[in-house]
């Protein structure tokens, strides 16, 4: 047998015939040609069932040419590779393809699940909704697991896609979306205009609706002329040639996305995808059109297809889609295919016209009859026409054949109108939906605007380009607009079925026009709870060829126009998207950069365990040989409040203040006074929220008249930026204050402990650490370790410390001299976890206090705020909610138990029994303190400063413990503060 | 993703802003003396067209300005934007 | 009226048998009476939801629910589907529990199989602090009686085998949360079958009627102004989130609400390998997998006032890359659809189902994102409220008055920012 | 100390060892510009003290366009980024008189001048498809007619915000910020794979 049974000796202008390509489909060896589409290459092969349908898994073949078919989706590639839901019409066949169908066991053509289709009878639309609500436990331990069983096509893929997927954002006057005749046309129109072009579409090659068909163009043939268009366009620098690119989306302001597909023979190294985000002035709409089916009885079999498909296959593949053809349809197109197949050796066994009038001398013409059926199960095998008048004694006409090209008339492709929400209008007379009015800076032209004939397409999409050059301002002369001797309209009049039985409406979900008629009869009249109750359109094929048809049918259910009835919402993307597409560039790191401080390498050289702190990295730990992790912090810990110890705070933000407003402003941003710090002094400052929540704390120092200096968290630092320039921008335009982000400049290190002293003195030679010169909150510049610094004598440990910055790009050389000098005093790095610990010793708050939803008062920092309501935040802290008794206050806890450790996310009760009963409040912060020889913890409590001395039980049921713990005050170390001053 | 016109940097992709909400939604001038309905009017009760809307957005990858910007809710059509502060 | 007709098995078969042509309507298109002693506006979940617990608990039957388009089309027919009660306020806690145990019993309560689905919801975190709050958070439900229980990372191995929990991703995932009893339901069936057991005691449905204005006549609400012409009303309750400030404008009331976008999509449709909703902390990603098979992915707002339904490519590129970090294989499906839905931002992320000032008048709104989990409570809650003239216990702490005094339930802590939370 | 601290300066890219990864030739090369020193200046454009003061100490006025990068004094480059906002790049050479100047020719009067020197990291981008490669991750339009040599802009670029100077119609200079330098870079390697992207010292 030959290996392309199904292959015309000649033709086919996007194959190429010099070598053949072998492919695998089901584990069965075919061969094509290069050029050739899967969906093309089965057809030559002879493979006529290549798909199951999702409900009843009936027998599928190829129905479309492109982007609309419904039917034949294929499992592409194998183990890790393969990659489910593709139509096969999208897939370019290469060497050594392999393919399998879905939905089905053991294989598409012999499938098991078949017997489902005769338990069609009891599964109308709908009935998932109706049963298996009895016995109630069945739902989830039976039901369920079996509808799941049988949802889905293609199998879950085993591994992550592994393919590069490149992306791309330009700009543009003109974007054609749709490269048949109009497209190019406008396109060429825009272009010779002087409008930077960008020309996308789908196929391999321009040229739309003249890739299936011929047509002519000047008086030459029509491709031709596309091609040397194609060639004058390829040639100007401003205009970019997308092909296999289907603009998928339409977003607001003119955002286009493109979706662009490698070839099937691209070197390696093309990328997968690249996704191409289009800002365009103006945009073209020359989508083309769909088909549509028409509905009798046995209208899925293998073999009833698109009759422009079927001549398509012939005319750009050398594919027969069968050998005894039956052509029925509502318009003049039936013709054209029936003397295309006809050429290309496919005999035609009737030409059925819906249209009583119609006549061609050269076919085996019956006008005014229809399919009222086809035949055959696994493959059709012939068709019953039958007048469409519906005249009494029409006994039918029964037709052998195993080919039905059906052409029920054109759908515009007005999904991109659509997206772009443009509004729609019905043309009753010509049974079309129509663009109407656009939502954006767009045109639609040809087919997608209703335009069947060529040369109407030719002078429309040329007409669009012109325009839409002129409105992005481009208006040289284009020439004169191409012409074809095609002016026949294309129109059908409306026509959609005869007969009765299981007449398919979505070939995809298995919709009939029963299932349609019957949502209609249970009250389901919106088009949208057609579609749901149905499934009607809801594929991957998103209804491109059911659309039409079902519309029509829950109209005529309804007997009301269809006008009324109205479309489903277009949503984007017109056809799928890989999702590695989307998610190309933003893995890891390339969505949410990784920050490191300038000491960053030293950690990792180190070991450190990291910790995240926003998008920052810091040292959690730096592990010790010999002991785990709880021993490594707290050795940190009671070396550095033995010793010394050093820390980076490099993440910590940091905001220059200047200008003559610099120290009003302050007193407006803190809820606490700024504008008496004298030079060379600092504070701690808290920033409220409007709302009188706490939002953020930091340390203020006064470097000048008008200049500060403040450090801000790590996690709110952009947030405090934003906040400053919103307030003097819009609230306070009037105070000249410049605040500039010095974040990134400086490195920061702390050296805390009682011999932090000493070893500062050392490194910074010239600097006077006495408590006179250099008091708690003072600043000075200094050299430190031979780098420009600035220095602060601050504390958060609790112990003597001294905050050092340095510019960046010192950072590493500050951090390592440092440690150098220290060697000498024992002074040992400490992570975030040593930090938090000793924090905690000392009562200070974090964002796990400072939550969102406390006040200072709550956190016991509320003699802080000064009475002045202008500054942000303080005003609301009179509203009665926030002055109530009885709200969380935060207190320490002491565990009583020596012993125990604090589990994470502990609640505080009353009692220790753990059941369900109101909490008291919950831990915020908690810690072995190897300080103290106990676990500690803060915690937010009702009333909780009131109950000081009480004993409380700190619990987590979700891990079934709990222990007791006397409410103490939030300070547990050096209440007095002796140990600051060194 | 909308297209905002910075009257410095040009036009910029909605990806380089921060919202802001309601423009003109003004801070009473003497927070004390407002009685807390004025003021709680001023937290939490905002304009929410569908239509027309003016808003604030901060230009925070580009030249770090607040915008006054009026934007349609439901078309989002953009009608103007200026810098809040001049 | 006519009883209801009882779906079944047994009607199934009894269907098949007669070609399915005697299936009655599923609820009635009545044309709207004059007056009705309750009208409730929003045919979505909530309010029909109100409207069947005004006619089953309280005994009013003279009730509309009045819909702008076709019921169940707003946020009820687009959203991520899930249902959970797995909240951090106890106030939240209480009336989000009552939801779901009144999902558990919803499928045969309205003989209509909604497909409640309780597959369990997973949260799971990637840091210390992440990991303190969420535990936290699921200890305060056992507190409030409600099922929740840690994972390890083996139990997430096991529960959720798409998820990548190597160590060396840009997040590593450290541990997880899970409710048992959370799970999805099939979205428009609440609608239909709200609906139905609404119309069948007696509820008038009318779609296709646009409220234009509510009459208020000293200090009282009267009835209501619809493209169908004046429908008086003994009591009004407001159902339509997405677009409650629009109706309590026409009641000259401001509510402390803005409308934003939430974006969703789901792939093409594949065979079943995800069973239980994931929710990542790190990324703002959800994650589940449809009875149809289709994943479906669920994200933030896209951050700015709006009303257009349709979300930012931006918006997507971020939410598809988090499901794909986070479940590597999704990235070898295909994004089939995308849509957004308009969220009622509430100024502290929690609804208000409350008496408005306008006698006669209540709602249920600012749903932020949770609204399709609590719509059988809030429903039930509206239809209390409305029936007694005063909220319940359940929905009394979600008053407008909270905005007033500062006793905002903040359930991120955010502050009022709508988009914030 | 002068000569220490400048054996003590560290780029943020030193971890990445990129002279180990330097050679090939691709569609894009990519390689790292030389320390220089960075000042934000600050100012009301429209007071013309402040304006002379700039012009006097840089030899140019602060009145650019947006964008506009303008060559002053001792080969420094002063560009507008804001209303009120300008940065000024000096050689490293140039040991800080300049922004010394500038600052006592603004003593007693409005603006403020920053150093941030440090707080950027410049990565060059050249070659064909130098545009092509960045244009994977903004928005902005980097057509020559629309971004010719010699503008700048502050965008943000894939992961991270970065001031885009064009030196020439392939050649760019990115000023990302210190932090995120590392990340970037990771993030131009790996989405110039599509151009052979090489490093180039």
């Amino acid at each position: 047998m030959r290996r392309q049974p199904f292959r015309t000796a000649e033709g086919g202008h996007l194959i190429d015939r010099t070598g053949p390509l072998r492919f695998d489909f089901d584990g069965h060896r075919h061969e094509g040609y290069r050029g050739d589409s899967l969906a093309s290459g089965l057809l030559a092969a002879g493979v006529r069932i290549a798909a199951r349908s999702f409900k009843y898994h009936r027998p599928r073949g190829v129905w479309g040419f492109g982007a609309e078919e419904p039917n034949v989706m294929v499992t592409a590639g194998i183990g890790e590779e393969a990659r489910p839901n593709l139509k096969a019409t999208e897939i370019p066949l290469s060497e050594g393809l392999e393919a399998s169908g879905q939905n089905a066991w053991p294989s598409v053509a012999w499938d098991l699940g078949g017997a489902l289709g005769l338990a069609g009878g009891i599964l109308p639309a709908g009935f998932y909704y109706k049963t298996f609500m009895w016995p109630a436990r069945w739902w989830l331990a039976l039901y369920e697991p079996l509808l799941r069983r049988l949802a889905g096509f293609g199998p879950a893929p085993p591994a992550p896609d592994g393919a590069f997927h490149a992306k791309r954002r330009v700009n543009a006057d003109v974007l054609v979306a749709g490269g048949g005749p109009a497209g190019v046309a406008a396109a060429l129109a825009a272009a010779r205009a002087g409008a930077r072009v960008v020309l996308a579409d789908e196929n391999v090659r321009f040229g739309g609706d003249l890739l299936r068909a011929p047509g002519e163009i000047g008086d030459g043939d029509g491709l031709a002329w596309i091609d040397a268009a194609t060639a004058e366009l390829e040639g100007m620098s401003r205009v970019r040639l997308l092909r296999r690119a289907t603009v998928t989306g339409y977003y607001d302001h003119n955002l286009l996305l493109v979706a662009e597909r490698a070839a099937g023979d691209a070197p390696p190294g093309t990328p997968e995808t690249r996704l191409w985000f289009v800002r365009a002035r103006e945009v073209v709409i020359a989508a083309g059109a769909h088909e549509r089916p028409l509905l009798f009885a046995g209208n899925d079999r293998p073999g009833v297809m698109s009759a422009s498909a079927a001549g398509g296959y012939a005319h750009a593949y050398g594919v027969l889609a069968g050998r005894r053809a039956v052509i029925a349809g509502n318009n003049d197109s039936i013709y054209s295919v029936a003397r295309l197949l006809r050429s290309a050796g496919v005999s035609i066994a009737a030409v059925a016209d819906t249209r009583p009038d119609s006549e061609a001398p050269d076919l085996p013409c019956r006008a005014g009859r229809a399919v009222e059926r086809a035949f055959g199960s696994r493959r059709v095998r012939g068709a019953l026409l039958r007048r469409t008048d519906g005249r009494a004694g029409d006994r039918g006409e029964r037709i052998a054949c195993d080919l039905v090209a059906v052409a029920g008339g054109w759908s515009p492709a007005v999904h991109l109108h659509a997206q772009a929400r443009g509004s729609l209008s019905y043309d009753e007379e010509r049974g079309l939906i129509l663009p109407d009015r656009p939502g954006g800076a767009n045109r639609s032209a040809g087919a997608a605007a209703g335009r069947f004939d060529l040369d109407g397409c030719l002078a429309e999409g040329w007409a669009a380009g012109v325009a839409a050059a002129a409105s992005s301002g481009h208006e040289r002369a284009a020439g004169e607009p191409p012409r074809s001797p095609d002016r026949s309209a294309g129109d059908a009049p409306v026509f959609w079925q005869l007969g009765g039985g299981k007449r398919f409406v979505d070939l995809q979900y298995d919709v009939t026009a029963a299932d349609v008629e019957l949502a209609a009869r249970e009250g389901y009249r919106s088009v949208e709870h057609v579609k749901r109750y149905t499934a009607l359109g809801m594929g991957t094929d998103q209804g491109k060829t059911s659309g039409m048809a079902g519309l029509v049918l829950l109209s005529e259910a309804l007997g009301r126009p269809v006008a009324r009835t109205g479309t489903t919402t277009f949503r984007p993307p017109y056809t799928p998207v890989p999702m590695a597409a989307m998610a190309a560039g933003l893995i890891g790191e390339g969505q949410d950069a990784l920050r490191r401080t300038a000491a960053d390498d030293w950690h990792e050289a180190r070991g450190a365990v990291f910790t995240a702190a926003g998008h920052w990295r810091r040292p959690r730990y730096y592990p010790r040989e010999g002991t785990g992790e709880d021993e490594a912090i707290e050795a940190e810990v009671r070396e550095t409040r033995a010793g010394v110890g050093i820390v980076d705070v490099g993440t910590l933000g940091k905001v220059d203040i200047q200008g003559r407003d610099a120290a009003a402003f302050l007193d407006l941003v803190y809820a606490n006074r700024m504008s008496s710090l004298k030079t060379g002094r600092g504070r701690y400052g808290l920033m409220l929220r409007e709302d009188g929540r706490v939002f953020d704390d930091g340390v203020v120092m006064r470097l000048g008249e008008s200049h500060f200096y403040l450090t801000t968290t790590t996690a709110q630092h952009h947030a405090v930026m934003q906040h400053m320039e919103y307030l003097l921008q819009t609230v306070w335009p009037e105070l000249e204050v410049y605040a500039t982000d010095v974040s990134e400049h400086w490195f920061a290190a702390a050296l805390a402990g009682p011999g932090s002293r000493a070893l500062l003195g050392e490194a910074a030679p010239g600097l006077d650490l006495s408590d006179e010169a250099f008091p708690m909150m003072a600043v000075h510049a200094a050299a430190v370790a031979d780098l420009p610094a600035l220095v602060f004598r601050m504390s958060y440990s609790g112990e003597l410390s001294y905050e050092i910055a340095v510019p960046a790009d010192y950072g590493l050389a500050l951090w390592t001299r440092l440690l150098t000098a220290g060697r000498e005093h024992g002074l040992v790095p400490y992570g975030t976890d040593a930090m938090g610990v000793m924090r905690l010793e000392k009562g200070h708050v974090t964002h796990a206090e400072a939550d969102g939803r406390t006040t200072p008062d709550d956190l016991g920092l509320g003699r802080m705020v000064r009475a002045d309501a202008r500054s942000i935040g303080v005003r609301s802290l009179a509203l009665p909610a926030l002055r109530r008794k009885g709200r969380q206050q935060l207190v320490g806890l002491s565990v009583i138990d020596a012993q125990a450790r604090i589990p994470p996310g502990c609640q505080v009760a009353e009692s220790g029994d753990m059941r369900p009963a109101p909490p008291l409040g919950h831990v915020t912060s908690f810690c072995y303190s190897p300080t103290l020889g106990r676990a500690l913890a803060l915690a937010l409590v009702e009333n909780g400063r009131a109950r000081t001395g009480q004993t409380v039980h700190v619990a987590s049921p979700v891990t079934g413990f709990s222990t007791a713990a006397e409410v103490v005050s939030p300070v547990f170390y050096d209440a007095e503060g002796v140990r600051l001053r060194g | 993703m909308l297209l905002i016109p910075c009257p410095f940097c040009g036009d910029r992709d909605e990806t380089e802003f921060a919202y802001g909400g309601e423009a003109g939604n003004e801070r009473p001038a003497d927070p004390g003396a407002a009685t807390d309905e004025a003021w709680t009017d001023y937290l939490c009760f905002h304009d929410n067209p569908k239509g027309p809307h003016r808003e604030l957005w901060f230009h925070r990858d580009g030249c770090r300005r607040w915008l006054t910007v009026e934007r349609d809710t439901w078309t989002h059509e953009l009608r103007s934007a200026r810098l809040s502060r001049p | 009226m006519a009883a209801m007709q009882r779906y079944s098995i047994f009607s199934l078969l009894r269907g098949a048998l007669s070609g399915h042509r005697d299936w009655q309507p599923a609820w009635r298109a009545p044309e709207p009476k004059s007056s009705y002693d309750v009208v409730i506006v929003g045919g979505g979940g909530h309010g029909l939801a109100a409207a069947y617990y005004l006619a089953r608990n309280h005994g009013i039957t003279n009730v509309a629910v009045l819909e702008r388009g076709w019921i169940g089309g707003g946020n009820t027919g687009r959203n991520t589907t899930i249902v959970r009660s797995n909240y951090l306020l106890p106030e939240n806690q209480r009336f989000y529990e009552h939801s779901l145990k009144l999902w558990e019993g919803l499928s045969r309560d309205l003989n209509y199989n909604v497909m409640f689905s309780p597959r369990g919801v997973i949260n799971v975190f990637h840091t210390d602090a992440q990991r303190d709050y969420w535990i936290r958070r699921h200890n305060g439900m056992r507190y409030a009686g409600i099922d929740a229980e840690l994972l390890t990372r083996a139990d997430l191995a096991r529960l959720v085998p798409a998820l990548d929990l190597s160590p060396g991703i840009r997040h590593p995932i450290v541990g997880g949360v899970i409710q048992p009893r959370g799970g999805v339901a099939r979205h428009d069936a609440v609608a239909w079958g709200y609906a139905r057991a609404a119309d069948a005691l007696g509820v008038d449905i009318i779609q296709d009627c646009e409220v234009t204005g509510i009459d208020v006549e000293a200090g009282r609400v009267t009835g209501l102004q619809t493209s169908r012409g004046p429908i008086g009303a003994g009591r009004v309750g407001l159902a339509v989130a997405g677009h409650s400030s629009r109706l309590a404008e026409m009641a000259g009331i401001r509510l402390p609400i803005e409308t934003h976008l939430l974006t969703a999509t789901v792939s093409e449709p594949v065979k079943p390998f995800m069973d239980k909703v994931v929710s990542v902390a790190a990324a703002h990603v959800y994650v589940s997998q449809t009875d149809k098979g289709e994943v479906l992915i669920g994200g933030t707002l896209d951050g700015y006032n709006s009303w257009s339904q349709r979300g930012s490519p931006a918006r997507l590129e971020d939410i598809l890359s988090a499901a794909c970090e986070y479940f590597p294989r999704i990235s070898r499906l295909r994004q089939l659809r995308h849509w957004a839905g308009v969220m009622d931002m509430s100024m502290d992320g929690s609804p208000i189902i409350a008496k408005l000032p306008v006698e006669g008048l209540a709602m249920t709104g600012g749903w932020c994102y949770g609204g399709f989990k609590a719509t059988p409570a809030s429903g039930w809650c509206l239809a209390w409220t409305l029936a007694n003239d005063a909220p319940h216990a359940l929905n009394a702490p979600f008053s407008l008055e909270r905005f007033r005094t500062g006793a905002v339930l903040d359930e991120n802590g955010a502050g009022p920012v709508a988009w914030g939370h | 100390m002068a000569d220490d601290a400048t054996d003590a300066r560290r780029s943020a890219l030193a971890g990445l060892d990129l002279g180990s990864r330097a050679g090939g030739a691709g569609g894009v090369l990519l390689g790292e510009g030389p320390a220089r020193e960075s000042f934000v200046l600050r100012g009301p454009v429209d007071d013309p003290a402040f304006a002379q003061a700039v012009e006097t100490a840089l030899g140019a006025g602060p009145a650019l366009e947006p964008g506009e990068a303008r060559e002053c004094r001792e080969d420094a480059l002063l560009i507008r980024l804001g209303p009120d906002e300008w940065r000024l790049v000096a050689p490293l050479s140039d040991d800080g008189r300049l922004a010394a100047r500038l600052a006592s020719e603004l003593a007693g009067g409005r603006g403020a001048l920053v150093n941030v020197s440090s707080a950027s990291t410049v990565i060059t981008v050249a070659g064909e498809h130098a545009a092509d490669l960045l244009a994977t991750g903004t928005g902005i339009d980097l057509d020559p007619a629309a971004f010719p040599p010699g503008r700048a802009a502050r965008t943000r670029i894939g992961n991270a915000q970065a001031l885009v100077h064009r030196r020439a119609e392939d050649a760019f200079e990115l000023h990302v910020p210190r932090s995120y330098a590392r990340s970037f870079w990771e993030w131009l390697e790996e989405r110039g794979r599509e151009f052979d992207a090489a490093v180039a010292l």
